[in-house]
């Protein structure tokens, strides 16, 4: 190759300036990407990959954040010596950035329409009608149903997944010569996901789209890399040719990521279904309709979210919840815990409706059920340390632990999940997003619950942080009888964890059957195409289509 | 939306009769009004016969069923201070003070708006301190001090304004000037204060990468995420100065409702009382219902109870 | 322009009504501009000079004859005759109007009679020896103005009507009609602004001519401020019954302890008159050889220390009574006078009253309960007669009155009962038995007004400027 | 690699604030003034307390800077005489002490108020809004008035009389922010966590609303103190001889062409007050907010934290 890189960065290092001292959150890490090229990171949850991006974007706070060392360069162009104006005009046209935490990263008080369209007009593009035309026209390649009915509507209105396709679209939609893409396809189901990076594909190949793509998903990380670097500890420690990395991983780390990898085995059976207990959560006809006005003038319409379901729970139980993304699994879970009012049906906690509950039941039914947010960040009080909010169960429930016990505890279930106990002093905005999730699991756990409800629990964590969490989780199962209703899109996992299954489509429950069952006999339609959709390794594509 | 509006409306008239219960009858708690407007030398007699004629000696159960027949027929008693009807006293002098609140708002709110988030952008830079400083000193410097320094520099001393009195563009300066005073110091702490917090926010990030300009970052996504609570105060200040803007008025010589239902209380003016209670309260009433409205606009999560 | 004057009131007249225009917000405006009386007082001399009314003759104790001045008409073209004075004298009297000037003649009913065109007869219930005093206050309104109902389209005999009036302003313009001379004045506009310091500034920079009543400290220029006596008084009552204020002792050093002097010229400007007695020189039966008490705080402090000996309870709280925004510095001078009594050693507190409030203690029945009380004080008697003022204030049963003294009660019946010089000497003897013997009170000052006048005008204040302000008087210079 | 220094406890300690504080010349300014304004507050009375009452009618409407009549009356002397200095020294304790009692009630009872007005979504609520619409809609004055005739002249009165008129404004400002701060998701953990409705109040919502209050209550110390010297004169709240600096003030209007300092030096306490109040509630209220407080602890420069490590 000659000249210089399309995106070079060299030598970055990031700190994080605070009284108690600088945290070092990326030392001396330096990667390129050249046109048409997918470079992607993998590594270890919190070991600076989302750093270095922002880093890349010219996001980082200085402080608090502290750029010490290294160089980001453009076709050449140092970044740094970019006036604010020039940079601005990069930013969104030239490099693009799809953030890891799309749920928060979407302003609340505008309408998505809005705000796809504010990337036509800030840079001149289009206005008016037309913007408005061309981000219809985003909504629809990323996937989102009836895009001219919804672009009026405001990011809370949305599923997980469809403000990541949201953020998406916003990334794509100048068609920019560099994406940086954190962790791109977490909230979206298999098929979507493949509807993704086909679509990341084809832009590469029509228009030379650069990538650099972090993602903790080895799968699509071998669908998608040319390249790879493998991050840990803010330190690059690992580097090459994808499919060499892959199949010949030289450190250690590597290794274990790679055999950590449920997918690996393929044919390991699926978790046999055990008989199961008296069931603790039996859940009937439950229907909810969400009304939407987007805004008061208009006429309210409403959306059937989740339609006629019904399943039970039993004790020591695990349902795995699978399905398209906006399907209604975070509907029904926040119906089930209380958050949100059913519009008919009912839900039977030990025999007594969780809908219908008064004051005292509920405190006692929130004792025995806890939920770990799909969103986490948005979902823990910016205001509260990490110590506050893991134990925040034991301020509410006084049963459960002696004050004097709660430091302790915290930096136990800090490390049962792998963060370390000086995490506890630290707010939530000073997290990696995958290191939230594992707060947020950790609270769940405080309260030593009897059913949790995990919406995409741990979509954030790498493969080997996963099995940790995972194999957690399993053990308390086993040792406590905990049931679990496991929200997700990643089929392995429910594989692995799983005694049942319900798959939705649309709000409706279109398959449910044991795991068994399901992967080895799906009968929907819908089920087979989730199941045959995982992503294969882009040298074998490629030596397919050869 | 219509449905709300409805719904306010009706608690609102509610709380309209309310206040003018209140008002009705906590007035008449202040004293005897035939001491204030007879003569101090006037005899026991006289002050019996006019308390007789303007029937202040009938049970207050009696005057207030009266009030009410003659509400009925929007008869609100005559301004005994005045000679005239007390409605129509109190509706010739609203206007001039809506105006004067009004234009002090709006200007104030603008201007609170660009200096705060200005200095929210830039925390402790050199325009923030002097930004935060300046408005705060004119919001906590008296007003009548101001409004008098301000009258004898532009007036007495370089001649440029006239003192007070109303006609003239010119007269609109001062009067101006000394109400923005407060709103604004205000409103800039406020805005300042809610806007550093938004614009932390991960929403700014995003709309940092899509490379939107900084003015726009702190204009559009920061500030209507952060506008809440400076509309609600805001819309406080305005009902404080529609309910009078008692100091502007009397030293500018306005003829506005702030003063006249001033003059009124001191008077035990109750008719006049109660007019200009109910102009005003109607007044307020609507700008708190056009607030919740504009809330429900700003911020697409705000819901209120659905009943 | 030519002709017109601006004059800054310091407050909205309330309204515009001839029967209320003894109330100084009214009677500035109207006064001699829109509508006239009978009788003029000049005060200076305290006597009654003729104006619509030519002459007047007392006929029994009951009844007053008047002859009025021919060839006058009222600006709405009605003739002034015999009917119209009665149809004026009975709209006065009318109890369905809240006529402020009626008080004038407390309870006394008028029942007045048109003898001819030209003359009138008024007879009264009881025995009015200054009628023809009273008649100075009595405006004498068209016949055509409502009878039954309070009015603020005033019409008079004088030589202004109203032109315009609003929220804002009032303007009067020349009557060309008037039966007078033809004043300089052609156009007058009335404004209000309760700030002294902004009248001031109004007339300095040329956008006003005049203004009456401008603070001491704002008549900071020899040129353009006049003082002018405002036939104000002001005083502490003394609840002269209540200890330890019953002891006389105490009420004299009350009136020792203070630096009057120093007070006066600090408060209300070097122009202040030191006052012995309620009503100003020139009001018949004001007394010249009452000696006012001097500032001797040794003897104050003396004559407490004697009282407290005698048993006298001194230590007792004693509570100044004052009114908020009363007259210009009213608040500071209650401020003084508590520091000054508490140096002599007594016990003093100050409450300051909304007006409301205030006028419990003003008069009879005084709140039960209270304890010792200063009562601050301020009386206008611009009738020149001290039958105004002393029986209100020191007859046993007079409405304001903390003091009976049986002695002082048979003079003072005595005084109001006569005319002429023994009505002089008798209330001259009751001025000063009430301010040497009883010491009923601790009598301030007689107030100082200060007008701002603007240099087109030549106009002078006079004793009359706080209830009228005549515009036929004022000429322009040059 | 993860561990960061040997950060100190989580709860700074009051010594570390101080020594935050102690870094921002602006904040510390503030916090020295107000020390010496309490200073004055608690031992003016006792210091100059019999400077401030008898008057001196030699010194009256003195001008400032002149040290002819003593020290005291560097700062000139009243209509009566007496020093301005004393006046304002001895004057603070009444002044700190109705405006802090009056504005922390309207704080606080209006912060309750909305936090409930905004958060339930039943008839509570709406009767509380309109609640605060009718004393918004109340003449102050009235109020007052029917204060002063019904239950009688006192500073207790006085300081509720100010305190409900500013109630309002808390009130609704509270309300507005719950409105949104309630839909957020973090609410919806605390509930799903079980927390109860106290609890999500005081420790979710109400920090998140509690310094828009702080900002608001510090300007309005001006307010009350001005509105204070308003009501003294109707015969309600504190009478001379006591008094605050709002009645200094309010007596020196009408010498402002003459003798501009009467009413000055009173005013510039109250504007002095207020703004050093302002400067800490700004200051706390980015100590207040984790994502902003490194801007108060890196406040001088990079080199005022400890050395990085490497
Ligand atoms: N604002 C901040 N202040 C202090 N530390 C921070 C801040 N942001 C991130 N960090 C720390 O920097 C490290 C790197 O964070 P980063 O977000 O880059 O991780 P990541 O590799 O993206 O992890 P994940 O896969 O979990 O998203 C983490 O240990 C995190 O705790
Ligand atoms: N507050 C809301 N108002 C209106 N519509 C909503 C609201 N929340 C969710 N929806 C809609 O309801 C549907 C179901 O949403 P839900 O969040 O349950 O999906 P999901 O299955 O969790 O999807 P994902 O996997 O993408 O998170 C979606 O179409 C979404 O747009
Ligand atoms: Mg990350
Ligand atoms: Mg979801």
């Amino acid at each position: 190759m000659t000249g210089p890189h399309l995106l070079e960065v060299k030598d970055l290092t990031v700190d994080f300036l605070s009284l108690g001292g600088a945290f070092r959150a990326t030392s001396g890490v330096s990667f390129h990407v050249d046109a048409g090229e997918t470079l992607v990171i993998l590594g270890e949850s919190g070991s600076g990959k989302s750093v270095s991006a922002s880093a890349v974007m010219g996001l980082i706070d200085t402080p608090p954040g502290d750029i010490c060392a290294g160089t980001v360069a453009y076709r050449g162009r140092d970044l740094s010596s970019l006036s604010e104006g020039e940079r601005r005009d990069l930013n969104g046209r030239r490099i693009a950035m799809i953030f890891q935490d799309p749920l928060s990263h979407l302003n609340p008080v505008y309408t998505i329409g809005w705000q796809l369209e504010e990337v036509f007009t800030v840079h001149g593009v289009a206005s008016g009608a037309e913007a408005r035309q061309r981000a219809v026209e985003i909504l629809g390649r990323v996937g989102i149903p009836e895009p001219e009915k919804r672009i009026d509507q405001y990011p809370h209105q949305f599923s997980g997944g469809q403000r990541q396709r949201i953020m998406i679209g916003m990334a794509i939609a100048l068609r920019p010569e560099i994406l940086i893409a954190d962790e791109p396809t977490t909230a979206l189901d298999v098929s979507v996901q493949a509807q993704i990076l086909e679509l990341l594909k084809k832009l590469q190949a029509e228009d030379g789209l650069a990538i650099i793509m972090i993602t903790h998903d080895l799968e699509v990380a071998a669908n998608m890399a040319d390249r790879v670097i493998v991050m840990k500890s803010g330190r690059i420690v690992e580097e090459g040719e994808a499919r060499a990395v892959f199949e010949n991983p030289a450190h250690s780390y590597t290794r274990t990521l790679i055999n950590a990898l449920p997918h690996a085995d393929d044919r390991a059976p699926p978790r046999p279904a055990r008989p199961a207990g008296k069931p603790i959560l039996e859940v009937k006809n439950i229907d909810k309709f969400y009304t939407l006005s987007s805004g008061i003038f208009a006429k309210p319409a409403r959306l059937h979210a989740v339609k006629n379901l019904s399943f039970d729970v039993a004790a020591g139980e695990t349902i795995g919840i699978v399905g398209e993304s906006g399907s209604g699994k975070s509907t029904v879970a926040r119906v089930l815990l209380g958050l949100n009012e059913a519009s008919g049906g009912e839900a039977l906690f030990h025999g007594r409706d969780v809908l219908k509950m008064d004051r005292k039941q509920l405190l006692a039914f929130r004792r025995k059920v806890q939920m770990v947010f799909q969103d986490p960040y948005s979902s823990m009080n910016p205001r509260m340390t990490v110590f506050d909010i893991v134990s925040e169960p034991w301020r509410i429930h006084k049963d459960i632990l002696e004050k004097t016990r709660w430091r302790d505890r915290v930096t136990e279930l800090l490390g049962l999940v792998g963060l370390n106990p000086e995490h506890a002093k630290r707010y939530p905005h000073q997290f990696s997003g995958g290191q939230r999730q594992r707060i947020a699991i950790a609270r769940a756990l405080a309260c030593d619950p009897e059913l949790v409800v995990c919406d995409e629990a741990v979509s954030a964590l790498d493969v080997s942080v996963q099995v940790q969490v995972i194999d957690l989780l399993a053990e308390l199962r086993d040792r406590l009888g905990l049931a679990y209703i496991f929200i997700t899109h990643d089929l392995p996992i429910v594989r692995h964890f799983a005694d049942r299954i319900i798959v939705m489509k649309s709000g409706e429950i279109v398959e449910h059957a044991t795991t068994e069952e399901i992967f080895r006999n799906p009968q929907h339609a819908y089920t087979r195409q989730l199941i045959n959709a995982a992503p294969k390794p882009k040298w074998q594509t490629a030596a397919d289509a050869a | 939306m219509f449905a709300f509006i409805l719904r306010r409306a009706g608690q609102s008239l509610i709380a309209v009769i309310g206040l003018l219960v209140l008002v009705f009858f906590l007035s008449r708690l202040t004293g005897d009004p035939a001491y204030l407007y007879l003569p101090l030398d006037s005899s026991e007699a006289q002050r019996q016969a006019f308390s007789e004629a303007h029937g202040f000696n009938d049970p207050l159960v009696v005057q207030f069923g009266r009030y009410l027949v003659d509400l009925a027929r929007f008869d609100f008693g005559d301004a005994l201070s005045r000679n005239r009807p007390a409605m129509e006293v109190a509706l010739e002098a609203f206007p001039q003070t809506l105006k004067l609140a009004v234009i002090a708002i709006v200007l104030s709110l603008c201007l609170a708006v660009v200096v705060g988030s200005l200095a929210a952008a830039r925390p402790n830079s050199l325009f923030d301190k002097i930004a935060s400083t300046a408005s705060l000193a004119g919001a906590s410097a008296p007003d009548f001090w101001v409004a008098i320094v301000a009258i004898l520099v532009f007036s007495v001393g370089l001649g440029l304004l006239p003192t007070s009195g109303t006609g003239t563009a010119l007269h609109w300066i001062m009067p101006i000037f000394v109400l923005t005073l407060r709103p604004f110091g205000l409103l800039v702490q406020v805005v300042r204060g809610t806007m550093m917090g938004a614009l932390a926010s991960p929403y700014v990030k995003t709309a940092r990468a899509k490379g939107v300009n900084r003015s726009r970052i702190v204009f559009r996504h920061a500030l209507r995420n952060s506008l809440l609570p400076v509309i609600t105060v805001a819309g406080d200040l305005a009902a404080s100065l529609v309910n009078g803007a008692v100091v502007v008025e009397t030293i500018f010589g306005w003829p506005g409702i702030g003063k006249l239902m001033i003059d009124a209380i001191v008077r035990r003016d109750f008719a006049l009382i109660q007019a200009t209670v109910l102009v005003t309260a109607i007044a307020i009433f609507v700008l708190n219902i056009a607030i919740d409205l504009v809330y429900a606009r700003l911020d697409p999560r705000i819901r209120f109870e659905t009943r | 322009a030519e002709g017109e004057v601006k004059i800054v009131l310091p407050e909205q007249p309330a309204n515009l009504d001839p029967c209320r225009s003894i109330r100084s917000d009214i009677g500035r405006i109207i006064n001699s501009n829109i509508t006239e009386t009978l009788t003029v007082i000049d005060t200076e001399k305290g006597t009654v000079g003729p104006w619509l009314a030519e002459k007047w003759e007392q006929v029994d104790d009951l009844t007053w004859r008047v002859h009025l001045k021919s060839g006058v008409k009222f600006q709405d073209g009605a003739a002034f005759d015999a009917e119209a004075v009665v149809k004026s004298i009975n709209r006065l009297m009318n109890p369905g109007l809240t006529c402020d000037s009626r008080s004038k003649f407390g309870d006394v009913k008028l029942t007045p009679k048109a003898v001819d065109a030209q003359t009138v007869e008024i007879s009264s219930d009881s025995p009015v020896p200054i009628m023809p005093t009273l008649l100075g206050t009595v405006q004498i309104v068209s016949p055509n103005m409502p009878f039954d109902k309070e009015s603020n389209d005033p019409v008079g005999t004088g030589p202004y009507v109203v032109e315009s009036k609003s929220n804002e302003q009032i303007v009067l313009k020349r009557h060309d009609a008037y039966w007078g001379a033809k004043p300089d004045v052609t156009r007058a506009t009335y404004v209000w602004r309760s700030e002294s310091a902004i009248r001031a500034a109004m007339v300095e920079s040329g956008e006003a001519d005049m203004t009456p009543s401008i603070a001491v400290q704002d008549a900071t220029n020899a040129e353009s401020d006049f003082a002018y006596l405002n036939s104000e008084t002001t005083r502490m009552r003394i609840d002269a019954q209540i200890p330890p204020l019953d002891d006389v002792r105490i009420r004299k050093a009350l009136n020792m302890a203070i630096d009057w002097d120093g007070m006066g010229e600090a408060l209300f400007g070097k122009d202040v008159l030191r006052a012995s007695q309620m009503v100003v020189p020139g009001v018949r039966g004001h007394n010249p050889d009452i000696k006012p008490w001097t500032y001797n705080p040794e003897e104050a402090m003396k004559l407490v220390e004697e009282a407290k000996a005698a048993g006298a309870p001194v230590d007792k709280e004693i509570v100044l009574i004052g009114r908020n925004g009363f007259f210009p510095n009213s608040a500071e001078s209650l401020e003084a006078m508590r520091s000054m009594w508490q140096e002599i050693g007594l016990n003093v507190s100050i409450r300051q009253l909304e007006a409301a409030d205030w006028v419990r203690y003003l008069d009879k029945p005084f709140p039960e309960g209270r304890g010792p009380t200063l009562f601050q004080q301020q009386h206008d008697n611009n009738t020149g007669d001290a039958g105004f003022t002393a029986p209100v204030m020191y007859l046993s049963e007079g409405q304001y009155s903390t003091i009976a003294d049986p002695d002082l009660d048979v003079v003072l019946k005595k005084a109001m009962a006569a005319t002429g010089d023994e009505r002089e000497k008798l209330f001259q003897e009751v001025f000063a038995k009430v301010h040497d013997e009883i010491v009923a009170d601790v009598p301030m000052y007689h107030m100082i007004g200060y007008v701002r006048v603007g240099s087109r005008l030549d106009w002078k204040p006079d004793l009359k400027t706080n209830s009228e302000i005549a515009l036929s008087e004022i000429h322009f210079k040059d | 690699m993860t561990t960061s220094a040997d950060t100190p406890e989580t709860k700074v300690s009051r010594f570390q604030i101080l020594r935050l504080i102690s870094r921002d010349w602006l904040a510390l300014a503030a916090v020295i003034f107000l020390l010496l304004v309490v200073a004055c507050a608690v031992f003016g009375p006792w210091l100059m307390g019999d400077l401030i009452d008898k008057p001196n009618f030699r010194a009256r409407n003195m001008a400032p800077f002149s040290l002819s009549q003593g020290w005291t009356y560097v700062l000139g002397a009243d209509t009566l005489g007496r020093s301005l200095l004393a006046r304002l020294v001895v004057g603070a304790q009444a002044t700190i002490g109705i405006a802090f009692f009056a504005v922390f009630c309207s704080v606080v009872i209006g912060g309750m108020l909305g936090l409930i007005a905004g958060y339930s979504r039943g008839a509570a609520g709406t009767m509380i809004m309109r609640g605060a619409d009718i004393v918004m809609s109340f003449p102050s004055l009235l109020l007052a008035l029917i204060v002063l005739f019904s239950l009688g002249p006192s500073v207790t009165n006085l300081i509720l009389v100010l305190a409900i008129t500013r109630v309002p404004i808390y009130l609704r400002t509270t309300r507005a922010e719950v409105l949104e701060v309630r839909e957020r998701m973090f609410v919806s953990a605390a509930v799903a966590l079980g927390a109860n409705h106290t609890r999500i109040l005081f420790r979710h919502i109400a920090p998140i609303v509690l310094p828009t209050l702080v900002t608001i209550g510090a300007i309005d110390f001006a307010t009350v103190v001005l509105a204070e010297s308003s009501l003294s004169f109707l015969g309600l709240g504190i009478q001379a001889p006591e008094f605050t600096w709002g009645a200094m003030v309010a007596t020196g209007r009408g010498y402002l062409s003459t003798a501009w300092w009467i009413a000055f030096w009173p005013g510039l306490a109250i504007l002095l007050t207020t703004l050093s109040l302002n400067i800490l509630s700004s200051w706390w209220r980015t100590y207040a907010d984790p994502q902003q407080r490194w801007r108060i602890e890196l406040a001088r420069s990079k080199k005022g934290i400890p050395e990085k490590r490497k």
